[in-house]
């Protein structure tokens, strides 16, 4: 698999097996995880290779994939839970803030939670509804949680590794539209990618665009519609939303003065909102214009046919750039 | 050691696959010949399934689930309830929903994207399509002690497949309704099937119905693929409601035919061998075989009125496609019933900048 | 009851007791909310008064609670419930972002929500674990709720009224540890306050302290310390996180160029980010100083033996509004 | 109409409440003297609670759950556990801590606002306290999945109230624990009351413990103020589990003799005769009674016990009370294995300000 260039999602794929391999404690669990592989295929040929036993289908519910999750990866093992679709994981917010999110705090350190879920994230893909949502946010103010979302195949496959060999609960959530949508090279290797740092795109000296999950898309097409126009935009893919690497964030925004904030989900409250905090906190002196956000609108990203028209776009990351740049 | 409770749950079937009577026809059917409406919806139904599974492979519909060989269990609810009485379907319960006044394009704009499906014009108090599995259930427990707290003698219906009945909602829903004694009629649609999950993986339970025994519910399973059962059982637990004697949990033992949705390849799962025999049970079979040997049926018929469900549905059919994509700020218009100063803000941007896309691509 | 002074809670049970009398379409439920009057006795005498069929006891699962007040809210009741504390209300994370901020978006207006959820909140009253949990930013990104947070026995009255009659679901924070804080008249009218407005505490100068709930009481205490120390304070108290009222934010800041924003939940993506961003959008140019957040830690609330020392405090606004002072 | 499904719950006991024996000895007590240490232990929890209480009245605890009533069911499910068993509490189940290893004085720490108390030096893998009701017993149901996935022969024991099985963590536990068919013991304390509301308003089943068949797992109702009936109940039950036959729901009868915690008045809500009547079935008369008669206890025996009982429980209380408060960083410490870099600022911006105001106070 690996000397041939792979889709976002069989890069999940590729390092759920790996970590399966080399790691007797990991577990896979979820609806239709089984034998299906999966109502997206992440887990396609991991029943077949590791048996029932290590990819559990789960009866139909949220609340029993989460506590079974936590009350596993209590007992010494590593499981790896899916939420089908985003809109589905909200039952078990109740486990993951409650208890996986306070294992080790809870008890001084005796029993911990090394857990992973995965949630496919995020619209574009035509899909009905609550299969659509990036409720991110939901999960960014609570402590003892990591957040993390990939936007590349490589980046899937070292994160993924990473949040399984975590000691502490990730929230792994998976930009479902571009899941297939281009393939490269991701070595079988085994190597994760640290869960605490921003990844710098494309540099540049103009703007700072900051973003995660499948917005980087649109993000570097923005960046490069600007080049067209001689405008230079560094883009950072943010990867781990919490803890988050503010620091590579300042760095960009105190060279270039400018800061265009993308996601997909609702602006009010939206994870941006805490960057663009941090901005007016450590780089106000920085900045040479307002900070910009290009978010979904407040409201539910509607169904399939309107739902091009709510998603951040080129056109909005552009012209909120050109805004940003009209002062000096 | 002493005996501190004692349960038994009976299986209803009043028409073998075979189509005769397994015994007396029960109460809820005096005449045979009042099933023949029934089943023409039943194969109204049918048509309409068909036909929107093919508009989906066109790429003219969104993922669809299909309900084919559930259409007794459908029907029969649908035909069970009152214009009052109020209705929370799952996702494929179109029978039932038909006789409750939900039109065909309400059922194909709701596939295709377009939140107004979900704006029956009749009925009005009936849930929409809402994805969460088995929330339904919970919520018309709601409605239940809504109807209980006002006096209404109004039943809540909910719906959920073997599946569902997992879910910690249906649950909920059946510790409610025994708790407030609710006017509440829960309806499991054991398909066999949960996308690719079987009915075994789901629970250790010998029958779904036993849970209404969680909560001091009335249980009973029933042969899904037979319409008399289905009616009887229904007017036991919908009398039961209206009596105020509480709530029931009924079984309704069908199979899923087709893929879980358009989505889905059911050849990844589950063996032909099953499905062959699933077929050997389907609902029609048997009924048109009972009114045929009365005589209340015939094969012309069946094509006449073929014929002319088609025509129906293709109008339905036409309906949908030729209703226009909902404005822009259709996204944020049913968002409050007072908009924030915010929320209508976006909306005027979101309205400018449709109309510059518009103008630039003209 | 009217004519004598009375305490926030007793706002709350004058409230309830008002629309219960003048609508009959309203009902309220919860746990122990019946004969026992809540376990901070916000319901106290209501079940006397208006029986067992307006005051509900429900069975004990936060799940039920709020899929029954979704049922009854979207059949034409305008059920108040309750959870009984914050720790406990997110089991009902789901029916609310699922189904009670979506009702009127899926059915395209025909069935609607109107309902309260009713949470008392925040820590500082030596409680057990999960007793004391700012969690307010569960629910700020999510659309179609509105979220509100009295702070004081006027506001709290006006405000639930306004909650019970919007015609949407309304999220309804109580700050628990000034239930009892002190007392003042609210006179029994009827009267509701607007949910969409911010209200200025304290008219200043210098610098605007910006805050909600619980915390009301330190930033006030703040405010006339600084006072003392010449820097003249404005102190808002937001009161309806959602929808925000900027504008009164936006105005202060442009006087006074400085802006705190205080409150007790979690630092990261609590919902003082939202506040600081809209200030780092709409206010860059007026900004004589950085943004300062007061906030809890990146924590769990401790139990109680530490808990003060995770909540902000005078000092600590004090503290900050000195840096802030210290730009010019 | 045929029979799909037929149950029975039986209802145990083996001590009636006037001290003799229903019956022959169940298989669980094969001695009448092995009882003895086990009523020293109850005699112990109460010693505990009563000082536990006394402490919280003076304010030198916080709000306190008291199990005044409890003893027989704790103390005999505490001694039908092996170490390498998992409990998973909820939050008054002193008596089968103790028997695990928990110390009084973790006890203590726990109400008294102090995480510590949940980190026991034994036994290492039960679950904490924690306060969500009844989540305890889906991560128990997680716990013993694990255990039948790694092939171990351990059983996972979770508690939870009556009102806690009104709870859908309760019933995704059962559930779960069906569908896998888990070395799972779901322990249903029915002491009548969930603070103010009565068992009779959490649900209509006639018994708690026919939920277990929901989940098609073993059910059983026990008399909890009996400790053999208790020590029966649960031998049946962990036996099945170790032995790879499912779980089971034990529903104990006994009741809440106190106040729901010391925060709560429960003559708000209840009458006194309803509580004195309660006593006259207290799990203490019966057994002393019994061992009494059986000559294996004596009047001087228990002056001499409890007299020792509370100079073990007023070393814990001192332990308790001489424990200095954690240092500020332990808000931070135990939040992540790998401490971020923010969490990491915000920790040494803590101890700078408690050391700053320490100093300002001196
Ligand atoms: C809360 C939630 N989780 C997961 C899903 C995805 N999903 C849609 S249908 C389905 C299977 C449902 O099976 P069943 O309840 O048996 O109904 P059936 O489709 O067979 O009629 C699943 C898992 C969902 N819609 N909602
Ligand atoms: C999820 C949740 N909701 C509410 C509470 C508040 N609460 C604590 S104990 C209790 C009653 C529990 O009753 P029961 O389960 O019968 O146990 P008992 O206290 O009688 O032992 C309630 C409502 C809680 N701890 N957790
Ligand atoms: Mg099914
Ligand atoms: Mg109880």
């Amino acid at each position: 698999m690996s000397d041939q260039p792979i889709a976002l999602i069989e890069a999940i794929t590729q390092a759920l097996a790996y970590e399966l391999r080399n790691d007797d404690s990991v577990v896979v669990l979820g609806e239709d995880v089984g034998v299906n592989g999966g109502v997206f295929r992440a887990t396609a040929g991991l029943s077949a290779t590791f048996g029932p036993e290590r990819i559990l289908d789960t009866p139909l519910d949220e609340t029993t994939i989460a506590g079974l999750t936590v009350g596993m990866a209590s007992q010494g093992m590593k499981p790896v839970a899916e939420a089908q679709f985003d809109g589905f994981m909200y039952p078990m917010v109740d486990f993951i803030v409650c208890h996986a999110a306070r294992m080790r705090y809870r008890t001084r350190g005796r029993l911990t939670c090394p857990m992973v879920l995965r949630v496919p994230w995020g619209g574009g893909i035509r899909a009905p509804e609550h299969h659509s949502e990036a409720n991110e946010s939901i999960f960014t103010n609570v402590p003892g949680l990591r957040v993390v979302m990939p936007s590349s195949p490589a980046r899937a496959y070292g994160l993924l590794l990473a949040a399984i060999r975590d000691p502490d609960p990730v929230i792994y959530m998976e930009p479902k539209r571009i899941y297939r949508q281009y393939k490269e090279l991701v070595p079988d290797d085994g190597e994760a990618l640290p869960l605490d740092v921003c990844f710098v795109l494309r540099d540049g000296s103009d703007i700072t665009l900051v973003t995660w999950g499948a917005q980087v898309k649109e993000t570097l097409e923005a960046a490069e519609k600007l080049a067209s126009e001689g405008i230079s935009a560094e883009v950072i893919d943010v990867a781990t939303l919490k803890p988050l690497d503010f620091d590579t964030i300042a760095e960009s925004v105190a060279k270039t003065g400018r800061c265009v904030i993308v996601h997909e989900a609702a602006k009010t409250a939206g994870f941006g909102a805490e960057i663009a905090a941090r901005v007016a906190e450590e780089c106000l002196f920085d900045l040479l214009a307002p900070v910009e956000r290009v978010t979904g609108y407040d409201t539910h990203i509607p169904l399939f046919r309107l739902e091009m028209k709510y998603l951040p776009s080129v056109d909005k990351i552009v012209a909120a750039s050109k805004r940003a740049m009209a002062h000096s | 050691m002493s005996l501190a409770a004692e349960f038994k749950i009976e299986y209803l079937q009043c028409l073998k696959p075979d189509g005769t009577l397994a015994g007396p026809l029960p109460p809820a059917v005096d005449d045979p010949a009042k099933l023949v409406p029934l089943f023409k919806r039943m194969l109204f139904v049918r048509t309409f399934d068909t036909k929107a599974i093919a508009l989906q492979r066109t790429g003219k519909l969104g993922t669809y689930a299909a309900c084919l060989g559930h259409e007794a269990t459908h029907v029969g609810i649908g035909a069970s309830m009152t214009p009052d009485d109020v209705f929370a379907p799952s996702y494929r319960e179109y029978g039932a929903q038909f006789m409750r006044g939900v039109k065909p394009r309400d059922v194909l704009m709701y596939w295709g994207g377009d939140e107004r499906g979900n704006d029956f014009e009749v009925p009005r108090n009936d849930y929409p399509w809402c994805v969460p599995i088995s929330t339904q259930c919970l919520m018309a427990a709601g409605a239940a002690l809504s109807f209980k707290l006002r006096n209404q003698k109004r039943v809540a219906v909910a719906c959920c497949g073997d599946g569902g009945s997992s879910k910690t909602d249906f649950y909920a829903a059946v510790n409610s309704g025994g708790a407030y004694q609710l006017p509440l009629v829960l309806c499991v649609i054991n398909n066999g099937w949960a996308i690719s999950v079987p009915r075994k993986a789901q629970t250790g339970a010998e029958t779904l119905a036993q849970k209404g025994l969680a909560g001091g519910l009335h249980c009973l399973q029933v042969d899904g693929n037979d319409l008399i059962a289905v009616l009887e059982a229904m007017r036991r637990a919908t009398e039961r409601a209206r009596k105020g004697e509480g709530g029931s949990v009924i079984e309704f033992m069908t199979y899923r035919l087709h893929d879980h949705t358009t989505a889905d390849d059911a050849r990844r799962y589950r063996g032909e061998e099953e499905v062959k025999d699933a077929w050997t049970r389907e609902p029609f079979l048997r009924l048109r075989k009972y009114l045929t040997d009365l005589k209340l049926w015939d094969e012309e018929q069946e094509k006449a009125w073929i014929d002319e469900c088609g025509k129906v549905v293709d109008t339905e059919i036409n309906a949908y496609l030729e209703t226009p994509v909902q404005p822009v700020e259709a996204m944020f218009d049913y968002l409050y019933g007072d908009m924030p100063a915010d929320v209508l803000a976006q909306r005027e941007e979101a309205i400018a900048l449709d109309k510059a896309a518009k103008e630039a691509r003209a």
